[in-house]
């Protein structure tokens, strides 16, 4: 305890000079930054929104900053952070970060908080929403009509709103073609568990699944893992992810979050924001279903012209696509 | 020119220590001793406890480092920097605290370091283990695990083990502190085929009778010093004594054993019978009575059921069946507030009684941590405490710092007195104890006998477990010797030792009624 | 009198260990963040005023301190009775989600009520998942390591399904609950942070178990057990009940900090609530020698190097990995320069000159 | 039914393995005396590793090769901490914990780019075991895994052999019950444990490159994801016994096995009743199979020599 004391006392005055030593940056930079819920090196949901804020960086000329928020408690500290360094817009990558923008966000006028997917509506909060169930709905509809089993799986993460509407609208997509289709859904209760998620996924295919799709984040390497040993197809999700194993992704369905963080600091930093949700899919191009070209070959064409006419009723508005979020 | 260490054992005739001296800190443990131990010889190395013995030894034996001094295998010096070498030389070393793996068999902790190869089979170690042991006449099981011998056995084990590793020479350290005396004759039975097979033991001791019965010379230290050294027929029990002590030994109390009128029944135990759980030593069938004014023996053997018999007393073990009543309450005898009248002083002060690391005003509070006497407001009021602490330590004649000094830094005698003073110091009205005089010396073995005397003089009961026959006849108005769980049969001062003696082996039950 | 190269060695010894944990921590970190081109300097000025810039960052600091300060006490207590209880992060989400149940169903109750039912459930529901732990070891054998390791995994899934169904808010949209009732949130201490009086109850809380530890004659009897249980029961100590009653104790610390945390900070409970708090409060324990108030200053510097590591992302953009790096480093130079073969070196070398 | 059966074994074996591996390596070090719990750490490094290398060099024995040479490097720091220096075992296994949770993550970043990449390493492919495989129900389950799970069922016996047959195996097992007797026995207390240390660290690195290179084919930051704990609760709860310790491990594995194959049935409970499910089992297990096996007495006490 006592030598406990002097380390600590140790680390101050070390840390008092130190501090003498700082630089001062001020600039009239657009600044933005982002709130990660996890690691961006996920090659999923927070590695999108990191390469978003990269373009930001690139093409707006932007000063950027990210950090990584793992509890609650931390999302309203790092809003006030940035906010209080005078940040123009921050992103909040999840429905998570609403409470912490809407509590932080009176204090800071000046400041857009932006949470990706959420429904709170503030002069300088808003959602911008990822329909990404525009094309989660296309890979049910091809799952159905391509399958033999009659049963698809699907394996998640945790089971939050962005997860569970995807999935919903998946299974609404495969019951539009074929009712009786059975799909199954499972969860591992976190987005690292490679082996989790594999494991999860081989029950499935035990059970009779000929198809899979995952929201699992960086866990989905378990996923493709599992359909490459037993041989069947596999949706990508959130990233065009083809290329991670072409022999057993058959398409993935991708939205286009970099592009989006793009356009929303471009609205921002030209005035040009309002408060409102906004909701970006298929019609606006940001969210697509990318079929793997190496496999565009086993789907059949009138299978093909089928899924081209949902494209394009989902695109039209026919087709109502169930969204949770 | 250095001992060769692989082939110097087999034909060594004489080590001698030089001028050896060791601190601790500030505090001066040996300062220039001088030994010279023989083959085919048992030298006694006598002395009080914290007379530098057991750490002249250790030195020897390489677990700790001489600050100055030399040691000479054969007029040669040798290095010894470790057990290592200390064995490789032909050395063993039977220790107080024996150094055995409890959770190894006896077979594994004989071999262990002297394994010839990588792999082994269990079975036929034990065999070979076993063939060994039989061959050096002793009589142990090599399979089983060490955690379920008496101490009697585990110091065999550690003889064998000293054979094993074909010791030329066998330090015994305080070899019958622990032990019962029908062991002890089995004990010096043995030391005396050693010494007939050519091995220099050296026995370490503070008890003169022993030194007398066994050794042929003895070497007496005291304060770290060489006090004497001479051949043991030269020797009597008074005059080791005085080399010893500086002055003659207080005599212990002599008690007067004159028959007292029938007092008031403190404990009365029926039909009493207690199972344990794992091994079979249990208790059949006892019925005593305790009276207020005397002091009951429970003599016997290690591993007689005396431990269990104390702890159900206590209230620390449920019986099986019958009856345990203490006529001044009725509760179980767990309620602390009875605890303040049974003092207890269980068999080993360390793991039973203490907490080392405490200090010694901590440990004093122990027991009675809810006395009202040692609170302020329902706060432990620490001025108390340490006067209590005081207090008994100046009654007690405790060498110690302090009340704040730890526990563990205390000489085991001292530790004893302060485990006695901590029993008697709330004034009981009767006293359980096992082994009171444990590993404590001379004059502290004196204080504490005088101690239970006096509270059967104030009229207090005590009943007195203990395996050390002496202790019993000096103070015990009357005894029951205990075997395998049963009682033998009642004794007092005047009863023969030969019958007693018969009856602690089980042998021979009564003759009389 | 002293000799002044005496003293000096006594101040060597004093100061040099703390000195040099700290030099080897920021040495390696210094090389390893300039191994990816960062200036050391900027690093560590930017990690100090990440922590204690100003008002608001040392307030943010306190505020990550208090959750750490509960389950470190939970821990000192069950380590000092002997008990292996690495339970505390489920105590913790059991006082949180207990805290929620009074904070959204039960607000209406009168004021007083509220508070001393919510209090008690608190407390209870720590207490009784370390009372079931208590229970498993003493009556069936089964190691408190392992039930509480399984317990924390069950509470945490639980609270899981409780906040995706019977707590999930009105709205059932996300997994969280409801807004607690403002009855139920703690005052703010401090205005413009977050800071709240939480704060004042975890010192509170850890000069009382302090006190109870060191001065009472039933946390005496706590520490004879930790020490040596057998002798305890010699005593005549009813040892199986102070353990249960200790586990109790210690589930209940957490709980308590994990109430804190949602009445205080994000006034809903989330499932991930917690990111280890419950398994930091055992370095944190361990640092403060299992001490209440020396893990005091155990729980601020956590909190501290916790709170210089967002400013080390945010205005760095040092990764939060990085951050950990150095975070792990600097507990293990602490403990290496808290050793035994350390200060005997130090000894050593200080005595030779 | 009979597939389901099989399948859940086979999932389960599949599972149990990384925690298998763990435990055997935990049970050594425990058995010398030394508490680590650091084991998620350890595998993490050797995960990490035994990704990269194998990437790099197309080999997964390469791989594995270093994942276990990265699994020792960490473990000899510990051992440096621990048995060297005589540091707090919990602390310094706490802190390693932290330090390799951010080093994997350093080093993934620092290779993989920072929003990283999605990794395909080369694995251990499935390697049926001819004639064995067609044995019913466990034919399938145990004998069309890959090579790493052979080699975990190999070191049961392998484990159980060095601690009760062999001279290293009495010296550590005395080592963690009595360093004392062990010292006066004339042997090398704090290189038996460093040793311990090693082999067991070794085995941690088996363990952690089984979850990248032979299950995942990939490696996520923080995959480990709470197995060394598990890993630990297993060692006590099989007694410190290699078999006993697989057993329980085949029990954890299933248990979780049978929650996904709930879930994938469609099951409508929610799916958090599921994935508590192996960790109810296993106390309830323990509480109804109550047994006392003593710890290693010495355990977590460092050992030095007084005078």
């Amino acid at each position: 305890m006592k030598l406990f004391s002097k380390v600590l006392f140790a680390f101050f005055v070390l840390l008092f000079i130190s501090s003498c030593a700082k630089e001062k940056t001020a600039t009239n930079q657009f600044r933005v930054a982002l709130l990660s819920p996890g690691p961006v090196s996920d090659a999923g949901w927070n590695a999108a929104a990191y390469e978003g804020l990269q373009r930001i960086e690139k093409e707006l000329h932007a000063q950027i900053s990210q950090i990584e928020t793992k509890t609650p408690s931390e999302f309203e500290e790092a809003f006030r952070d940035y906010a209080r360094q005078g940040y123009q817009l921050v992103f909040g990558h999840g429905f998570e970060f609403q409470d912490a923008a809407a509590a932080v966000a009176p204090n800071f006028p000046k400041t857009v908080f932006i949470t990706t997917s959420g429904n709170t509506v503030r002069p300088n909060v808003a959602p911008m929403v990822f329909e990404l169930e525009h094309a989660t709905y296309l890979a049910g509809a091809l799952a159905a009509l391509l399958s033999q089993s009659g049963k698809l799986g699907m394996v998640g993460g945790i089971e939050i709103p962005p997860v569970t509407s995807t999935f919903d609208a998946f299974e609404a997509g495969a019951q539009s073609v074929k009712p009786d289709i059975k799909v199954n859904r499972s969860f591992i209760g976190n987005w690292e568990d490679a082996g989790a998620a594999k494991q999860a996924a081989l029950a499935l295919i035990d059970q009779g699944c000929d198809f899979l799709i995952h929201n699992a984040d960086a866990a989905a390497a378990g996923v493709f893992q599992a359909a490459a040993e037993r041989n069947v197809l596999v949706f990508g999700t959130n990233k065009n992810q083809n290329d991670v194993d072409p022999q057993h992704i058959l398409a993935s369905c991708v939205s286009n979050i970099p592009a989006a963080f793009v356009e929303m600091a471009q609205l921002v930093r030209d005035g040009k924001f309002e408060g409102k949700i906004y909701r970006l899919g298929m019609p606006d191009g940001v969210v697509s279903f990318e079929i793997n070209p190496q496999l565009q070959s086993q789907i059949p064409p009138a299978v093909m012209t089928r899924l081209e006419e949902i494209r394009r009723q989902i695109i039209a508005g026919t087709i109502k696509v169930p969204s949770k979020v | 020119m250095m001992v060769d260490k692989r082939h110097a054992f087999s034909g060594v005739r004489e080590i001698r220590l030089q001028g050896i001296q060791k601190h601790f800190g500030p505090i001066s443990a040996l300062a220039g001793v001088d030994l010279t131990l023989k083959a085919g010889e048992v030298q006694a190395l006598l002395g009080e406890n914290g007379a530098g013995k057991s750490t002249l030894m250790k030195i020897l034996f390489g677990l700790y480092r001489p600050d100055a001094g030399a040691i000479y295998f054969d007029h040669q010096p040798a290095k010894i920097n470790s057990s290592a070498d200390a064995m490789q030389l032909g050395l063993g070393f039977v220790q107080q605290h024996f150094s055995l793996v409890e959770g190894l068999t006896v077979a594994e902790n004989i071999v262990l370091g002297k394994l010839p190869s990588r792999f082994y089979e269990p079975r036929s170690l034990q065999q070979q283990v076993q063939n060994f042991i039989n061959t050096n006449g002793f009589a142990l099981d090599a399979a089983a695990p060490v955690r379920e011998l008496s101490v009697g056995e585990r110091q065999r084990v550690e003889i064998i083990k000293a054979l094993y590793r074909q010791a030329n020479f066998i330090i015994f350290d305080e070899p019958t502190s622990v032990l019962a005396p029908l062991e002890v004759e089995t004990l010096f039975a043995t030391i005396r085929q050693l010494q007939a097979n050519g091995k220099g033991i050296i026995f370490i001791t503070h008890k003169l009778d022993e030194v007398l019965q066994i050794s042929n010379r003895i070497t007496i230290l005291r304060g770290g010093k060489n006090v004497a050294t001479l051949e043991t027929s030269a020797a009597t029990a008074e005059n080791l004594a005085r080399l010893m002590i500086g002055e003659i030994a207080p005599p212990i109390a002599a008690v007067n054993h004159a028959n007292k009128s029938k007092s008031a029944v403190v404990l009365q135990v029926a039909n009493l019978q207690v199972r344990h759980e794992r091994r079979h030593v249990t208790v059949h069938d006892i019925s005593f009575e305790l009276h207020a004014g005397e002091i009951l023996g429970v003599a016997g053997v290690d591993g007689s059921g005396q431990r269990e018999l104390a702890e159900t007393i206590m209230g620390l073990r449920a019986p099986n069946a019958g009856t345990i009543v203490w006529n001044f309450h009725r509760d179980k005898a767990q309620s602390r507030l009875h605890r303040q009248r049974i003092g207890f002083v269980p068999p080993d002060r360390l793991t039973d009684a203490f907490v080392p690391e405490f200090s010694v005003a901590e440990n004093l509070l122990l027991e009675s941590s809810d006395n009202a006497q040692f609170r302020r407001a329902g706060f432990l009021a620490a001025a108390k405490v340490k006067r209590h602490a005081e207090k008994l330590i100046e009654d007690f004649n405790v060498v110690c710092k302090g009340p704040q000094q730890k526990l563990r830094e205390l000489s085991g005698g001292n530790q004893q007195k302060l485990l006695l003073g901590r029993a008697l110091g709330a004034n009981p009205t009767a006293l359980v104890a096992m082994n009171p005089t444990w590993g404590v010396d001379v004059a502290a073995t004196a204080a504490i006998h005088q101690r239970l005397f006096d509270l059967r003089q104030r009229g207090g009961a005590v009943l007195l477990f203990s395996t050390d026959l002496d202790e019993i006849y000096a103070l015990c108005d009357r005894f029951l010797v205990l075997h395998a769980g049963r009682v033998m049969g009642w004794a007092t001062a005047a009863t023969s030792t030969t019958q007693v003696g018969l009856w602690m082996t089980g042998r021979m039950s009564a003759t009389t009624d | 009198m002293r000799r002044p190269t005496e003293i000096l060695r006594q101040m060597a010894l004093w100061f040099l260990p703390a000195m040099l944990a700290f030099v080897s921590a920021s040495g390696f970190g210094a090389l390893l963040v300039s191994g990816f081109g960062y200036s050391p300097l900027l690093v560590f000025s930017t990690l100090w005023e990440g922590a204690f810039g100003d008002a608001y960052r040392f307030s943010e600091t306190l505020l990550k301190t208090v959750p750490l300060v509960f389950t470190g006490l939970a821990v000192a207590l069950s380590f000092r009775t002997g008990i292996w209880n690495i339970g505390a992060e489920g105590q913790f989400l059991a006082g949180a989600l207990i805290v929620t149940v009074f904070g959204v169903k039960a607000a209406n109750l009168f004021a007083p009520i509220f508070f001393l039912l919510t209090t008690i459930d608190i407390f209870l529901s720590g207490a009784l998942l370390g009372i079931l732990a208590g229970w498993l070891r003493e009556k069936h054998g089964v190691s408190e390591v392992i039930s509480t390791i399984m317990l924390n995994m069950i509470v945490l899934q639980f609270l899981g399904y409780a906040v995706h169904g019977p707590l999930q808010e009105a709205a059932r949209t996300y997994p969280q609950s409801d807004r607690l009732a403002e009855v139920a949130r703690l005052s703010q201490l401090w205005p413009g942070t977050r800071l709240h009086s939480g704060v004042i109850i975890a010192v509170l809380l850890a000069i009382v178990l302090w006190l109870v530890l060191f001065r009472l004659p039933f946390g005496f009897r706590l520490r004879v057990i930790g020490q040596n249980p057998h002798a305890a029961r010699f005593a005549g100590i009813n040892v199986s009940r102070h353990i249960i009653a200790a586990f109790a104790l210690s589930g209940g610390l957490a709980a308590i900090g994990g109430a804190i945390e949602v009445a205080g900070v994000t006034g809903r409970l989330y499932e991930n609530i917690s990111p280890g708090y419950g398994f930091t409060g055992i370095a944190v324990a361990m640092l403060g020698r299992l001490h209440p108030l020396g893990l005091l200053p155990a729980a601020f510097l956590f909190g501290a190097l916790e709170s210089g590591a967002r400013a080390l992302q945010r205005n760095l953009g040092l990764s939060s990995v990085l951050a950990e790096v150095i975070q792990g480093m600097t507990i293990l130079f602490v403990v290496l320069f808290e050793t035994r073969w350390f200060r005997e070196l130090l000894n050593k070398r200080l005595n030779v000159k | 039914m009979m597939e389901i059966f099989t399948s859940l074994l086979t999932s389960g074996i599949s599972l149990a393995t990384p925690l298998l591996l763990a435990a055997l390596g935990e049970i050594i070090i425990e058995k010398s005396g030394i508490i680590n719990i650091a084991l998620e750490g350890m595998m993490l490094v050797a995960a990490f590793f035994a990704m990269y290398v194998a990437l790099i060099s197309g080999s997964p024995i390469l791989g594995l090769v270093a994942g276990v040479f990265s699994a020792l490097l960490s473990a000899a720091i510990f051992a440096l901490f621990c048995v060297g220096a005589q540091a707090d075992q919990i602390i310094t296994g706490a802190g390693l914990n932290i330090f390799a949770l951010g080093l994997t993550g350093v080093l993934l970043r620092r290779i993989f780019g920072l929003t990283g990449a999605t990794i395909t390493a080369p694995t251990f492919t499935i390697l049926p075991v001819p004639f064995l495989q067609k044995l019913p129900i466990i034919g399938p389950a145990l004998f069309t895994q890959n090579a790493l799970v052979y080699l975990a069922l190999l070191l049961i016996p392998i484990t159980w052999l060095l601690l009760t047959r062999t001279r290293l195996g009495l010296h550590l097992r005395a080592v963690g019950e009595n360093p004392a007797a062990v010292d006066a026995a004339g042997l090398p207390v704090q290189r038996l444990r460093f040793a311990a240390v090693l082999i067991g660290g070794s085995y941690c690195g088996l363990a952690g490159a089984y979850l990248s290179i032979a299950q995942a084919n990939t490696f996520i930051e923080g995959m480990t994801a709470g197995r060394g704990f598990i890993a630990l609760a297993i060692v006590i709860f099989a007694g410190w016994r290699p078999f006993a310790a697989a057993a329980v491990a085949l029990l954890f594995g299933v248990a979780s096995a049978l929650q996904f194959q709930f879930q994938a049935f469609g099951l409508k409970v929610p799916y958090q009743f599921f994935l508590m499910l192996p960790y109810i089992l296993t106390i309830v297990v323990a509480a109804f199979f109550r047994h006392r096996i003593q710890a290693p007495a010495a355990m977590a006490k460092s050992y030095f020599r007084e005078g």
